[in-house]
């Protein structure tokens, strides 16, 4: 009987999903899009006007909707919080005891390859008007790098050397800054994004993201380096 | 070609969810975002395509594989039970230990050992925090359909001790082993307890008329409890049973792996120097 | 605007302030809601010189992000303005600075939540709603309130996938993300094509709304959590949901679908809340029936039937937001009510729960009462009326049951943890009911204030007690069913409730 | 039928995949990996389903070229990020259950879970 109502379960759940994918993929096939005027063209036309933003992506949300990009940096933030708030969780046994491998060749190309990486992260999150990228990448790519150097000289090594609890203050005075550019790009749109400094201010804030992202991401990594091989 | 690699995405995303190894399925969600990845290079979305790659495909897998337990050691888990496996002075002890060090080494891996309650040897081994069950394992010990169990290296018994003449009580037997293989005793005249010192405590004061536990453990608890039994009591032989390892139900290659090097042990006579060394 | 970007700037500001300089954290809390005071009176003045009002942030045109201020906005952020207060001097200085962060976010993304009259800002919102409500819940590190909190995390996930696929079709029909946009665009004609996205987007907002079926994961994460948190949960972070359901309905008529999830929610709700045997467990699920009387009102379709609906929302906040801070400040909220003999409940908590029962029975001069007459005035169909009337006599059942173990068997303590926040609070809540005075103005009042209604009124609590003597030594044998509940089975009635609005869309 | 609507229907499946595994699979890190090949493919999807074969990048746009559309692109991004934000803490979470009951079976775990709290307040 166990066995039974067990499978039924199983045969009742995958009905129902399939129930679920029908009533997706109907509503994608009946729907005949052709002609329907969508909201991208209108960007793509404004585009014009803000000759300094050629990517028309950071267009929408770094300046028409930035509003909502706030949110995301503050879910960032809070994830970032969630993981520092549990930070203090003793690692288990185990897993303290585990010292990552110290080989000269690893140090030394961990040494070598970060710059570039941190490089790569620095122009994705400057050239972020103009080209593919975005703070929000570029700073997870220089943070994940760090990852190479927590592994190759010690994770509580490269935490010192990073002065973790100055530079989590620094990610709050970020968060600030985006307020800011969210507030006064809603009441002055075009005196912030034209007019007062150009591409400055975009660029600037485009900086302060990734920093903030990377600090977020080393501390997120730093936490999970730390406790290692729990699950 | 867009629809091909949509393909290869479903493809990769039942690949996921048919590991076995958790590391497997995390290494496929790698691969599963890195395609994505590209299909948003190929739709004219270079924006999502970056940012996917830098959260998707790498920071998403390291935490994953941070996460993750180390794949490379070998967990055993063990009750407590010398003179198989038991720890005298901070050491490791024991004939189990000699066979399972040989073993890891083969397959090289690290061997750590934990000494566990015999109630939470289930749930560690379901939930895969560990790969092999020790300590005077044999088929039976634990009523689990999840768990495998390998060859047999040591023979021993399963006994029943109770009072003569009988008397009241229930037959106290472990929590959790089954014996449907080797008695009728039915379930109501059964209180189970969670070692068999309680059980020698029980039977010394009267609680229960008898008990029941194989050989090996039997003898380790007297030993421990450092006590005779109190009542004139009979020893019966319910019948032979092989002491041998478990490993989770799920990890069949592991299984045959332990099985070739015991069945090596057995052909190069090496077992029984083993055994005689351990049980004089 | 000008309310918007105060409101939200002000709890942003206070939140960062009191973590990073967590001596103060108390009075950076204090300045946010003196922020968010402002923001919201600045809403009012708006409301009342130019009427409701649909624009964007940023002047961008349709470009930007659509916001509305309408009554539903003003009551909302009327509701976070008023339980911030409370909660926060209920709380003094008691937890960390951290808590005090996470507090003042959530209370700014429901702020935000008020004003949105755009689809991905809706999702933007509410996703970091609940990611800021799982920490709150999972604060205190009990593993129970881990688990409650992951499950929340992972069916509201799932939920807001299933809204981002309804929000691709729709926009994919549509063309904009703006909701009065789109309400123009679906009345040049493409119908269905975006209310079977809108239904998927449905789903997803009735998982953060507490509707059977739905939202399984509530009970669990809503009495395992701490006091001030499930009262803000309950009062007003689930509404957050709930606001969305009202939004995306401007679009369809719906009054089918929503007048049957609504009956649902309220009956089965209540059947839940009276068979519970724990306070904070039996509040939870009262949530979940009051929830029912909400979606009926946005089903009736009618613009009085909404805001019949936000005024619920109001009230409800308010009273089930006292009932959470009574019990949780008698710290007896996971007891069993049938042992209630044993337990010592404060003056001041009785005083709230008598404050708070009365207001959710409805009885005639407290608040509830005229939301609940609105409504009924609304409904036309029978059955829904019928409906109403079994989840008033619910709620009148599983709240005489409660306020029995808790006012009469429980002993009171004279000496010990007396909090007046508590007892200022049900002031607030008995002079709430002069809002409806206000909304509505004298002739309507008179109206629902008819000899019919005030009967009905009176004589359904009475009908509860006298079936709660009858049925008291049957309901304590039976202890609620846990398997409802678990991951598992929440994400399998999700799906049921979605094959449910299926059904209903295309059948009836 | 254009190939945008082919391959966002075949991401409707591949989510139809994630949310059976979500249910079916009773491992708590399983069902984590689930949610996220769920999440990967809702936002593939969004993408996908306004694509039109020929769609050159939205980048320094001039007039008359075909260009892919900018929003979905721009939504997207917020939701990567809010999926990795749910999916950090509810690995965190993971962690700290795993560390106080030693399973990752979820059946198991809610078991011990109602336990406790019963004793607990009793």
């Amino acid at each position: 009987m166990g066995k039974y109502s067990v499978s039924l379960k199983t045969l009742y759940v995958i009905f129902l999903v399939i129930m679920f994918g029908a009533f997706t993929i109907g509503a994608l096939l009946i729907v005949d899009d052709t002609g329907v005027s969508r909201l991208g063209a209108i960007y793509l036309e404004r585009s014009q006007k803000f000759p300094n933003i050629s990517n028309v992506v950071f267009g929408v949300y770094g300046m028409y909707r930035f509003y909502d990009t706030l949110f995301e940096l503050l879910i960032f933030s809070t994830a970032v919080l969630g993981i520092t708030v549990f930070s203090d969780l003793e690692p288990s046994p185990g897993s303290a005891s585990r010292r990552p491998v110290e080989s000269h060749v690893v140090s030394a190309s961990a040494s070598f390859l970060y710059p570039i990486i941190a490089v790569f992260g620095i122009y994705l999150a400057f050239s972020a008007h103009l080209g593919p990228g975005g703070g929000f990448a570029g700073g997870v790519i220089s943070g994940t790098g760090i990852l190479l150097l927590a592994l190759a000289k010690g994770a509580e090594e490269t935490a010192r050397n990073f002065r973790e609890d100055s530079m989590k203050q620094l990610e709050y005075v970020v968060l600030f800054l985006a307020l800011l550019v969210a507030i006064l790009g809603a009441l002055y749109p075009t005196e912030v994004y034209r007019d007062a400094l150009g591409t400055g201010v975009i660029t600037l804030v485009n900086i302060s993201i990734a920093m903030k992202v990377f600090i977020g991401t080393w501390a997120i990594l730093h936490f999970f380096v730390k406790h290692r091989g729990e699950v | 070609m867009l629809i091909l690699f949509s393909l290869l995405l479903l493809g990769l995303s039942v690949a996921v969810l048919l590991q076995n190894r958790l590391l497997n399925a995390v290494i496929l969600l790698g691969v599963f975002s890195l395609v994505s990845s590209v299909i948003y290079f190929w739709v004219g979305a270079p924006d999502v395509a970056v940012t996917e790659g830098a959260i998707g495909v790498a920071f998403v897998t390291f935490i994953y594989v941070l996460a993750l337990s180390d794949q490379g050691k070998l967990h055993v888990i063990a009750e407590e039970v010398p003179p198989f496996l038991f720890q005298e002075k901070g050491e490791l002890q024991g004939a189990e230990l000699e066979i399972l060090e040989g073993f890891a080494e083969k397959i090289n891996l690290e061997l750590e050992v934990e000494f566990v309650g015999h109630q939470e040897l289930t749930s560690l081994i379901g939930g895969r925090r560990a790969d092999v069950i020790a300590g005077a394992y044999f088929p039976g010990f634990l009523a689990q359909e999840e768990i495998s169990h390998s060859k047999g290296y040591n023979q021993g018994q399963l006994a029943k001790i109770h009072r003569t003449p009988p008397g009241e009580g229930d037959i106290g037997i472990l929590a959790e082993t089954d014996l449907s293989e080797f008695t009728e005793i039915s379930e109501e005249d059964l209180s189970r307890f969670s070692s068999v010192d309680e059980m020698v405590t029980a039977y010394n004061e009267g609680r229960i008329r008898g008990f029941i536990s194989d050989s090996g453990r039997m003898s380790a608890s007297l030993y421990r409890v450092n006590t005779t039994l109190r009542d004139k009591s009979e020893i019966v032989t319910l019948g032979e049973l092989d002491y041998s390892f478990a490993v989770s139900s799920g990890e069949e290659e592991l299984l045959d792996r332990l099985n070739d090097y015991l069945a090596d042990l057995t052909r190069s006579g090496k077992i029984g120097e083993l055994l005689s060394d351990h049980f004089r | 605007m000008t309310a918007l970007l105060v409101g939200v700037g002000s709890y942003v500001s206070a939140g960062i302030l009191s973590l990073l300089f967590s001596r103060y954290r108390f009075w950076f809390s204090l300045l946010g809601w003196a922020g968010a005071l402002t923001g919201a009176s600045f809403g009012v003045s708006s409301f009342l010189g130019s009427g409701p009002l649909v624009g964007t942030l940023g002047r961008w045109g349709i470009l930007g992000i659509e916001i509305v201020i309408d009554q539903t906005t003003l009551l909302f952020s009327g509701l976070v303005v008023i339980l911030n207060i409370f909660t926060l001097v209920y709380l003094r200085g008691s937890k960390k600075g951290v808590f005090y962060c996470l507090y003042n976010f959530l209370l700014a993304t429901t702020f935000s939540i008020a004003f949105s009259h755009d689809l991905f800002n809706l999702y933007v919102t509410i996703e970091f709603m609940s990611l800021v409500s799982i920490l709150l819940i999972g604060y205190e590190r009990k593993a129970y309130q881990i688990y409650a909190g992951a499950k929340y995390l992972i069916i509201s996930s799932l939920a807001m996938s299933l809204y981002l696929i309804g929000l691709g079709l729709v926009y994919r029909a549509g063309g904009s993300l703006g909701i009065s946009e789109l309400a123009r665009t679906v009345e040049g004609g493409t119908d269905l094509s975006i209310s079977l996205g809108l239904c998927l987007m449905l789903t997803g907002l009735a998982v953060k709304g507490g509707v059977f079926l739905f939202s399984m994961w509530l009970p669990d994460a809503h009495s395992y959590s701490d006091t001030v948190v499930s009262a803000l949960l309950s009062g007003m972070a689930i509404k957050s949901g709930l606001i969305g359901i009202i939004r995306v309905s401007e679009m369809l008529d719906w009054s089918q679908l929503l007048l049957v999830l609504g009956a649902l929610t309220g009956i089965a709700g209540a059947i839940f809340a009276l068979v519970s045997r724990k306070p904070k467990k039996i509040l939870a699920h009262s949530t979940i029936s009051q929830v029912g009387y909400i979606l009926i009102g946005i089903g009736t379709g009618t613009p009085a039937g909404v805001l019949a609906a936000s005024l619920h929302l109001f009230f409800h906040g308010l009273f089930k937001a006292l009932l959470f801070l009574s019990v949780g400040a008698a710290g007896v909220g996971a007891d069993d009510i049938d042992r209630a003999r044993n337990l010592s409940v404060p003056l001041t908590s009785k005083v709230g729960l008598v404050v708070g029962s009365v207001s959710i029975m409805a009885i005639p001069p407290f608040n509830k009462y005229f939301s609940k007459t609105m409504l009924v005035e609304q409904v036309n169909q029978e059955w829904a009326w019928f409906a109403m009337l079994a989840i008033g006599l619910g709620t009148a059942l599983y709240t005489l049951r409660l306020d029995w173990a808790l006012i009469f068997e429980a002993r009171t303590d004279w000496a010990g943890k007396n909090d007046f926040v508590v007892v200022v609070f049900a002031l607030a809540v008995v002079l709430s009911s002069l809002l409806a005075w206000v909304i509505l103005g004298s002739p309507e009042m008179v109206q629902l204030l008819s000899l019919h209604h005030l009967a009905t009124y009176l004589v359904i609590p009475v009908v509860g007690g006298f079936a709660l003597l009858l049925f008291k030594k049957k309901l304590s044998e039976i202890s609620p069913p846990d398997f409802p509940f678990s991951l598992e089975n929440s994400l399998v009635s999700l799906f049921t409730g979605f094959l449910l609005i299926e059904l209903v869309l295309f059948v009836l | 039928m254009s190939t945008g609507v082919l391959a966002s229907a075949i991401s409707i499946i591949i989510v139809c995949i994630g949310v059976l595994g979500l249910i079916l699979k009773r491992n708590l890190l399983l069902k984590l990996l689930s949610l996220n090949i769920v999440n990967t493919a809702t936002i593939l999807f969004f993408v996908l389903v306004v694509y039109s074969p020929g769609d050159r990048a939205p980048i320094d746009p001039s007039p008359g070229v075909q260009y892919a559309d900018p929003l979905p692109q721009a939504l997207v991004l917020t939701s990567i990020v809010i999926n990795f934000g749910v999916l950090a803490l509810s690995l965190l979470f993971t962690m700290v259950l795993v560390k106080r009951y030693h399973t990752l079976d979820l059946i198991k775990i809610e078991d011990f879970v109602r336990r406790e709290f019963e004793e607990e307040k009793s």
